[in-house]
């Protein structure tokens, strides 16, 4: 049977579609203010690459903030468990996930089936998130998908320590005048991210295998700080798209849904 | 702060709202809606209390008293003293001093007001408290700062050496309004010998100190007999304890913040033994037949808070508990010390016991029952040290066979933040799982009440409970 | 009579102004650029040509906001505080308070007749109280910035938000948006928000006498009419001149002064 | 006066490194209640812990909450990485919640990052109060210091050694008199970013060199020429600081001295001298306890009013700046009532709050400074 999961993010929409634990199509896209339209339209971008309708799927499960608003989902699921599911789906032997989205960070430990042992959001004061670094990719006018590569080219250690989205904006700007790299700048501001977000990871005691989902995931120079701080080389995904991994999630559980109801028939 | 707000004094607008509710259910239904009218925005509140039965007309007509004692303190000759919650009033009702808890003022501000004490808090900031200070404190005191209530005589608080920002908050007050003021102090270890000696060398000098504010020693008979009063009152409290652990459990949250705001409010008083036992017979009945206290009739989950149990506006935080069939098994405020109960057992030196027998003995026992409070029993301390706020955590979360426990404070509380991640950590490792909530349990602007829900049905999803 | 002028090269928008005659003959604003320079350049360039003047006709130039120190054509640097105070006082001459919204900061001043500072405080704590908090915002209810402002009379019950931090109330946001608020509710909300934390900044220096807003967050007018609201007083209007040029109207008249000779010397 | 500048802005400094060398113990401390007396009198060189040189927060945030002031966040830090490893001892007090929970934070994280907890971790008990009982639990907080220090160390404090250090320490207090004194002069021939590298310097370097040092430098001082006419005198009071870029931004466009202090690692205890005879451990309890200003002793607001308005008074102090940092309940509150006290007597006053480590908001806190100076020219 086709299943498929749905995850309405605060930035983005994604979507994918499964047959027996394989991904038929996928779609990502920019999330519109109202979550219904995001959903209705990511869902039918990742039909028609699979060259499906809505008949052809059997069960949907959606996530993220806007989870509760879509209309053609069976049920729902909270992000945590959906991103551990996905993770653990294309890498069982990981312990630990971290997920970076455009709102908020999380780190989650799961246990060998994929349950959630323990999880801890970012604290109150957030620089950890996608958005962050959207807003300081807008301030240096470089594209979101270069600063990896950018970040990778520094030479000077800087430090970006302001912990606010806002005022770490000034802080890079003042850094613009004073003539410093923009490599360099971005260097910093993935060491910084990586610090808050793994201090996070920490608080929870650290596993042995870990991955990282989300988004910021796509950003080799966060990936590698990330690895840095921890002290320990974060996995791949095998070639999974981790921005992907939560609707992923999403999907396994409808299929989990979809098989139950087919043997209580 | 609005204007407009200056144009009532609050202590006597909110004396007035719970006057009015408290008599609401003694009058016919034509009398009722009219009264209703007069207090459009209590309304809602006034009928949940009223909805929970005699207990919660008795609750209303506590803080009614309360608030009148406060009005005409002044008229009648007493004086009247700030103080903290944490800190047994009982002593004041023996020195014939009319207490004010400004930590229950702010809370009940909350439940009654639909803005909450939002205004009163931004006031203690514009007269200089921190922003980043407890609200639990803030909110109230903003309104005396304000000069909109019957005034204070002097303040008396015993958070030194246990909470900064609240033995602040008070030394602040005391300087701005120039009050007198006395602050209890205690050691970081509780039980031994010397921090014994030091909690009754530092209650003689507190009582010395309101002797000197009111001008009247110390009456001994009227001590014996307050302390007596809380004897009797203790007992209930052990008999409804007990009853607590049973599963299901025949209390409803609601009954938590009874049984603790009513402590830190009328603790040796005859209305609180009254209410006391309203709740132990209501208990008794639904023990009989094995009936939970929920209003689901169905316990599906038992939650220990492990700071604070409540939760800013209109009582959100424990209809939610009620709708979910979840059983709210206190908090750390709201269990009590005494000798020979279950979970002090484990615990060496944390409980006391009342001895009236000569002055020297029930100085000990005020002292000693003072020091035992929630704050200043166990935050006072390491964490992690004997009897402290693990220890005891477990104690009680074993003892009332909780499924899962929750942080809820305030981002003021720099006590509590500053090691709940620890704390946390270890609770887990004994098998609790343990959400902490990023809210203010005082102000809901830190985390607006849809999010701190979503995260909490997000926790009880993702963790298996529910 | 002399020509003076004054920049304000703020982290959101940059304005110069040019002066003469206590009058003001040409203004230019724009959105500020990465570098502060080029802003303080172009904004200084659009000024002049509406004044029909050139960079040598300036007698005396003064800079202030963000990226003061930064901007190369000016005779020296003052702060925007005690710009803004003598802005407000030119543009409206009763003024006794002055409440100062741009991108990154919030000032509450009082002034003296002269429009010096006489006391001032600035919010420290956060970036929320200042005009970047609602165009994050904005963005977030995919919205203009000056819709925004106008929802505040539109809304039927505003929200709760948490106002203690951009990042967090915009999770906050983002939650209402998804659980079906109105618009018109959270953009409510919102201004509410921002001006109970103005309005602290404002009351803890004792509001006397006529109250003037300047900055861009001064078109915002939910926040200014909820801010009425809290502080119980009017705040004045001016037709003399878009308050958001105040600081570097403030700058043209220190410029003034400086030439006359009845400035200061020594800062 | 480079000696000074190395020990006031590194962490691991060159007397400190010395001392080590010649494999004698150190013990950090983290509050000005703890008499310095006690290990200088068991050589032991005691130095106050510092967040300075902190270059990101993420072992501090793993323990600590999210609203809790950044200094012990930075100690932490430090420690975390490593950088108190030539520690051989630690002692915590209760001068704030902040404060006194690095206690149970050090000891966590010593349990996840090897040999960062110091063997002798201490942990004192100041209480809030100078009421008898409040003075008799200090010297028995004294004894029994003393007694796990003879302990652990293996060495023996007697009363004459104590005494020997009271009059070293003393020494050091004189001298660091005489600079305040200097400093206050209607004629300035010292900055105060260098006084305040002296001070910080005292509370991280052996006593008998520091002394040595800063008598050669009072020496110099006098040499001097006065500085440059028309500059505002400033003081600087509020939450703890060791930072000297704080005082240089202040004094940076040569429009502002900073002529006094009243600062956790300044000069404010060292006017006052402990009595060479009679009891030690009393006349130290006396001292520490008895004389402090700090907000944790809470109802002595009046006496450190009075403690302000005597220094601004003595020093010509043209406006106070207040600093506090994020989330210090204790001296942003009693920062608004100093503001309003001074401000009614006619002396201007700049309040500020502030991000404690490595200066990043300087852009924010020097439009203030220059705003306050503008306003009070
Ligand atoms: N190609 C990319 N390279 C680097 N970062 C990316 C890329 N695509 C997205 N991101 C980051 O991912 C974030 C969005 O993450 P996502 O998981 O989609 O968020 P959400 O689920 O909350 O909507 C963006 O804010 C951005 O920082
Ligand atoms: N037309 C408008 N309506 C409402 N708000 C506005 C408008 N124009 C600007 N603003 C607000 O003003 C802010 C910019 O203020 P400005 O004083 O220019 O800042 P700065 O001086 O720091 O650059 C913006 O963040 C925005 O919130
Ligand atoms: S400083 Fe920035 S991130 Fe922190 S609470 Fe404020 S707005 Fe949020
Ligand atoms: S402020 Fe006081 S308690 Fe805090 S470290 Fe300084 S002296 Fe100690
Ligand atoms: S600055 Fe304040 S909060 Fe920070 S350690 Fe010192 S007293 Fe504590």
């Amino acid at each position: 049977m086709i299943v498929a999961g749905c995850d309405i993010g605060s930035l983005t929409a994604k979507a994918v579609l499964m047959e027996h634990g394989k991904v038929l199509a996928d779609a990502v896209m920019r999330a519109k203010t109202r979550p219904s339209e995001s959903a209705d339209e990511v869902m039918q971008m990742a039909m028609q690459k699979a060259g499906l309708n809505m008949d052809d799927v059997g069960c949907v499960v959606g996530t993220g903030y806007g989870r509760e608003q879509v209309s053609f989902v069976d049920s729902v699921e909270s992000e945590i468990s959906c991103h551990a599911k996905g993770a653990w789906h294309v890498r069982p032997s990981v312990r630990m996930v971290i997920d970076i989205g455009g709102q908020d960070a999380k780190a989650t430990r799961i246990d060998k089936n994929g349950n959630v042992v323990r999880y801890l959001y970012n604290d109150k004061c957030a620089s950890g998130t996608g958005r962050f670094l959207e807003v300081m990719a807008e301030a240096l006018e470089i594209p979101l998908e270069k600063m990896g590569d950018v970040g990778a080219r520094s030479t000077e250690k800087l430090t970006i320590s302001n912990q606010c989205v806002i005022f770490a904006e000034t802080e890079v700007i003042s850094l613009v005048n004073e003539g410093k790299e923009t490599s360099d700048i971005i260097h910093a501001l993935h060491q910084a991210l990586a610090k808050r977000v793994a201090s996070l990871a920490k608080s929870i005691e650290v596993a042995e295998e870990v991955v990282m989902t989300g988004g910021v995931a796509k950003n080799s120079g966060v990936f590698q700080a990330i690895s840095e701080t921890l002290g320990i080389q974060l996995k791949p995904l095998d070639g999974m798209d981790p921005q992907l991994i939560g609707a992923m999630g999403a999907a396994l559980y409808a299929q989990e849904k979809a098989a139950a109801a087919q043997e209580a028939v | 702060m609005r204007p407009e707000m200056r144009e009532y004094n609050y202590d006597w607008l909110m004396g007035s709202m719970l006057h009015a509710a408290s008599r609401v259910s003694n009058g016919t239904p034509k009398e009722t809606e009219l009264t209703y009218r007069y207090i459009p925005y209590f309304k809602n509140v006034a009928q949940s209390f009223i909805g929970a039965g005699e207990i919660g007309i008795q609750i209303l007509k506590l803080f009614d008293r309360y608030y009148e004692n406060i009005l005409t303190a002044h008229e009648r000759g007493q004086k009247i003293a700030a103080s903290t919650f944490c800190f047994s009033p009982s002593i004041f009702y023996a020195m014939d001093i009319v207490p004010i808890c400004m930590e229950l003022l702010t809370a009940l501000g909350n439940i009654v007001w639909r803005r909450g004490m939002f205004d009163y808090m931004d006031y203690g900031v514009e007269a200089g408290l921190p922003e980043t200070s407890c609200s639990s404190q803030r909110g109230a005191l903003g309104a005396y700062f304000a000069g909109l209530c019957e005034p204070i005589d002097f303040i008396v608080c015993d958070t030194p050496g246990v909470c900064d920002t609240n033995a602040n908050a008070f030394a602040f007050t005391a300087t701005f309004l120039d009050k007198p003021y006395y602050a209890l102090n205690y050691p970081q270890v509780l039980g031994d010998d010397r921090s014994q000696n030091y909690h009754v060398e530092d209650y003689k000098e507190l009582v010395r100190f309101m002797e000197a504010q009111t001008g009247n020693k110390l009456d001994y008979d009227r001590l014996g007999e307050v302390l007596q009063e809380v004897e009797k009152q203790d007992a209930l409290i052990a008999d409804i304890e007990d009853m607590h652990t049973l599963k299901p459990t025949p209390l409803a949250p609601i009954h938590n913040i009874a049984l603790y705001a009513g402590k830190f409010t009328f603790s040796g008083n005859k209305e609180y033994t009254r209410l006391l036992e309203m709740i132990a017979d209501s208990a008794k009945k639904r023990v009989k037949i094995g009936a939970s206290g929920l209003k689901t009739g169905d316990e599906k989950l038992r939650v220990y808070m492990i700071y604070i149990d409540h939760y800013t506006l209109d009582m959100n935080f424990w209809n939610w508990f009620d709708e979910n069939s979840v059983a709210h098994m206190g908090g750390m405020l709201s269990h009590h010390f005494r000798d020979n109960i279950e979970y002090t057992e484990a615990l060496e030196g944390i409980s006391y016991g009342v001895d009236t027998s000569s002055p020297e003995s029930m100085f000990n026992s005020i002292a000693q029952m003072n020091a035992r409070l929630p704050m200043v029993r166990s935050i006072r301390g390491p964490y992690d040290q004997p009897n402290m706020w693990l220890e005891e955590t477990l104690a009680l979360a074993k003892n009332f066979r909780a499924d899962c426990l929750i942080y809820n404070g305030t981002p003021g509380c720099r006590n509590t933040w500053a090691n709940v991640k620890l704390m946390v950590r270890d609770l887990e490792k004994h098998g609790y799982p343990t959400h902490i909530m990023n809210d203010d349990a005082f102000d809901d602007r830190v985390e607006s009440w849809v999010a701190t829900r979503e995260r909490l049905e997000e926790f009880f999803q993702v963790r298996g409970l529910l | 009579m002399s020509i003076v002028a004054g920049c304000d090269v703020g982290s959101l928008t940059s304005k110069a102004v040019v002066m003469k005659n206590e009058k003001i003959v040409g203004s230019h604003i724009i959105k500020s650029k990465p570098r502060p320079q080029d802003s303080a350049d172009a904004a200084m360039a659009g000024a002049l040509s509406a004044a029909g003047a050139g960079p040598d006709d300036i007698e005396y130039c003064i800079g202030t906001g963000y990226g003061r120190d930064k901007i190369l054509f000016v005779k020296e640097a003052r702060s925007e505080i005690s710009c803004h105070g003598k802005g407000a006082r030119w543009l409206l001459p009763s003024v006794q308070t002055v409440i100062d919204i741009g991108g990154q900061d919030c000032k509450a001043m009082k002034i003296d007749g002269d429009g010096n500072v006489t006391r001032f405080l600035a919010n420290d704590k956060c970036a929320s109280g200042t005009g970047r908090f609602l165009e994050v915002m904005a963005k977030v209810l995919n919205i203009d910035i000056d819709a925004m402002g106008r929802f505040s009379a539109k809304a039927r019950s505003p929200v709760t938000l948490a106002a203690t931090c951009t990042v967090w109330a915009q999770a906050d946001v983002i939650k209402y948006i998804n659980s079906g608020v109105a618009l018109e509710d959270i953009g409510a909300g919102i201004n509410t928000a921002m001006a109970q934390r103005v309005a602290m900044l404002v009351n803890a220096v004792r509001p006397e006498g006529d109250i003037l807003m300047t900055g861009g967050v001064a078109k915002n007018v939910g926040v200014v009419s909820t801010l009425e609201k809290l502080l119980g007083r009017k705040i004045k209007k001016t037709r003399k001149a878009d308050p958001q040029m105040a600081g570097a109207i403030g700058a043209a008249l220190l410029s003034m002064e400086q030439l006359n000779g009845n400035g200061r010397k020594d800062t | 006066m480079d000696t000074f500048y190395d020990a006031a802005t590194r962490v691991r400094n060159k007397p400190i490194l010395k001392w080590k060398e010649e494999g004698r113990s150190v013990v950090g401390y983290t509050c000005s209640y703890v008499p310095a007396e006690i290990f200088h009198a068991a050589d032991i060189l005691p130095i106050r812990l510092r967040g300075i040189e902190t270059d990101g927060m993420d072992i501090g945030d793993t323990y600590y909450g999210p609203f809790i002031c950044s200094f012990p966040k930075c100690i932490l830090q430090l420690a975390g990485k490593g950088m108190f490893d030539f520690l051989d001892g630690a002692v915590i007090t209760p001068g704030c919640d902040a404060m006194r929970r690095l206690d149970e934070c050090w000891r966590k994280a010593g349990e996840d990052y090897e040999g960062i907890l110091p063997s002798y971790f201490y942990y004192f008990d100041v209480p809030h109060k100078t009421e008898p009982h409040g003075m008799q639990w200090f010297v028995k907080e004294i004894r029994n210091l003393i007694d796990s220090v003879e302990r652990h160390f293996d060495v023996r404090i007697t009363d004459e050694k104590l005494k020997t250090a009271i009059r070293a320490y003393n020494q050091g207090r004189k001298l660091l008199q005489t600079v305040e004194d200097l400093r206050s002069q209607a004629e300035i021939k010292v900055s105060g970013t260098d006084v305040f590298a002296a001070t910080v310097a005292s509370t991280v370097m052996p006593r008998g060199e520091f002394t040595a040092d800063l008598e050669k430098w009072i020496q110099s001082i006098k040499q001097n020429k006065p500085l440059k006419n028309g500059q505002k005198r400033l003081m600087l009071v509020g939450s703890i600081s060791d930072e000297i870029d704080l005082v240089e931004l202040v004094e940076k466009d040569n429009h502002a001295v900073v002529v006094a202090e009243n600062l956790c690692f300044g000069a404010r205890y060292e006017s006052n001298q402990i009595p060479e005879n009679g009891n030690p451990v009393q006349a130290l309890a006396e001292h520490y306890l008895g004389k402090s200003v700090c907000p944790r002793m809470y109802g002595k607001y009046k006496e450190r009013l009075g403690f302000l308005k005597d220094k601004i008074e003595c020093a010509g102090v043209d406006g106070v700046i207040m600093q506090n940092i994020r989330f210090c309940d204790l001296h942003g509150a009693e920062n608004a009532l100093f503001e309003r006290d001074l401000e009614a007597m006619g002396i201007p006053c700049l309040r500020i709050e502030r991000e404690y480590g490595p200066l990043i908001e300087t852009g924010r806190i020097k439009l203030r400074i220059n705003a306050f100076l503008e306003r009070i020219s």
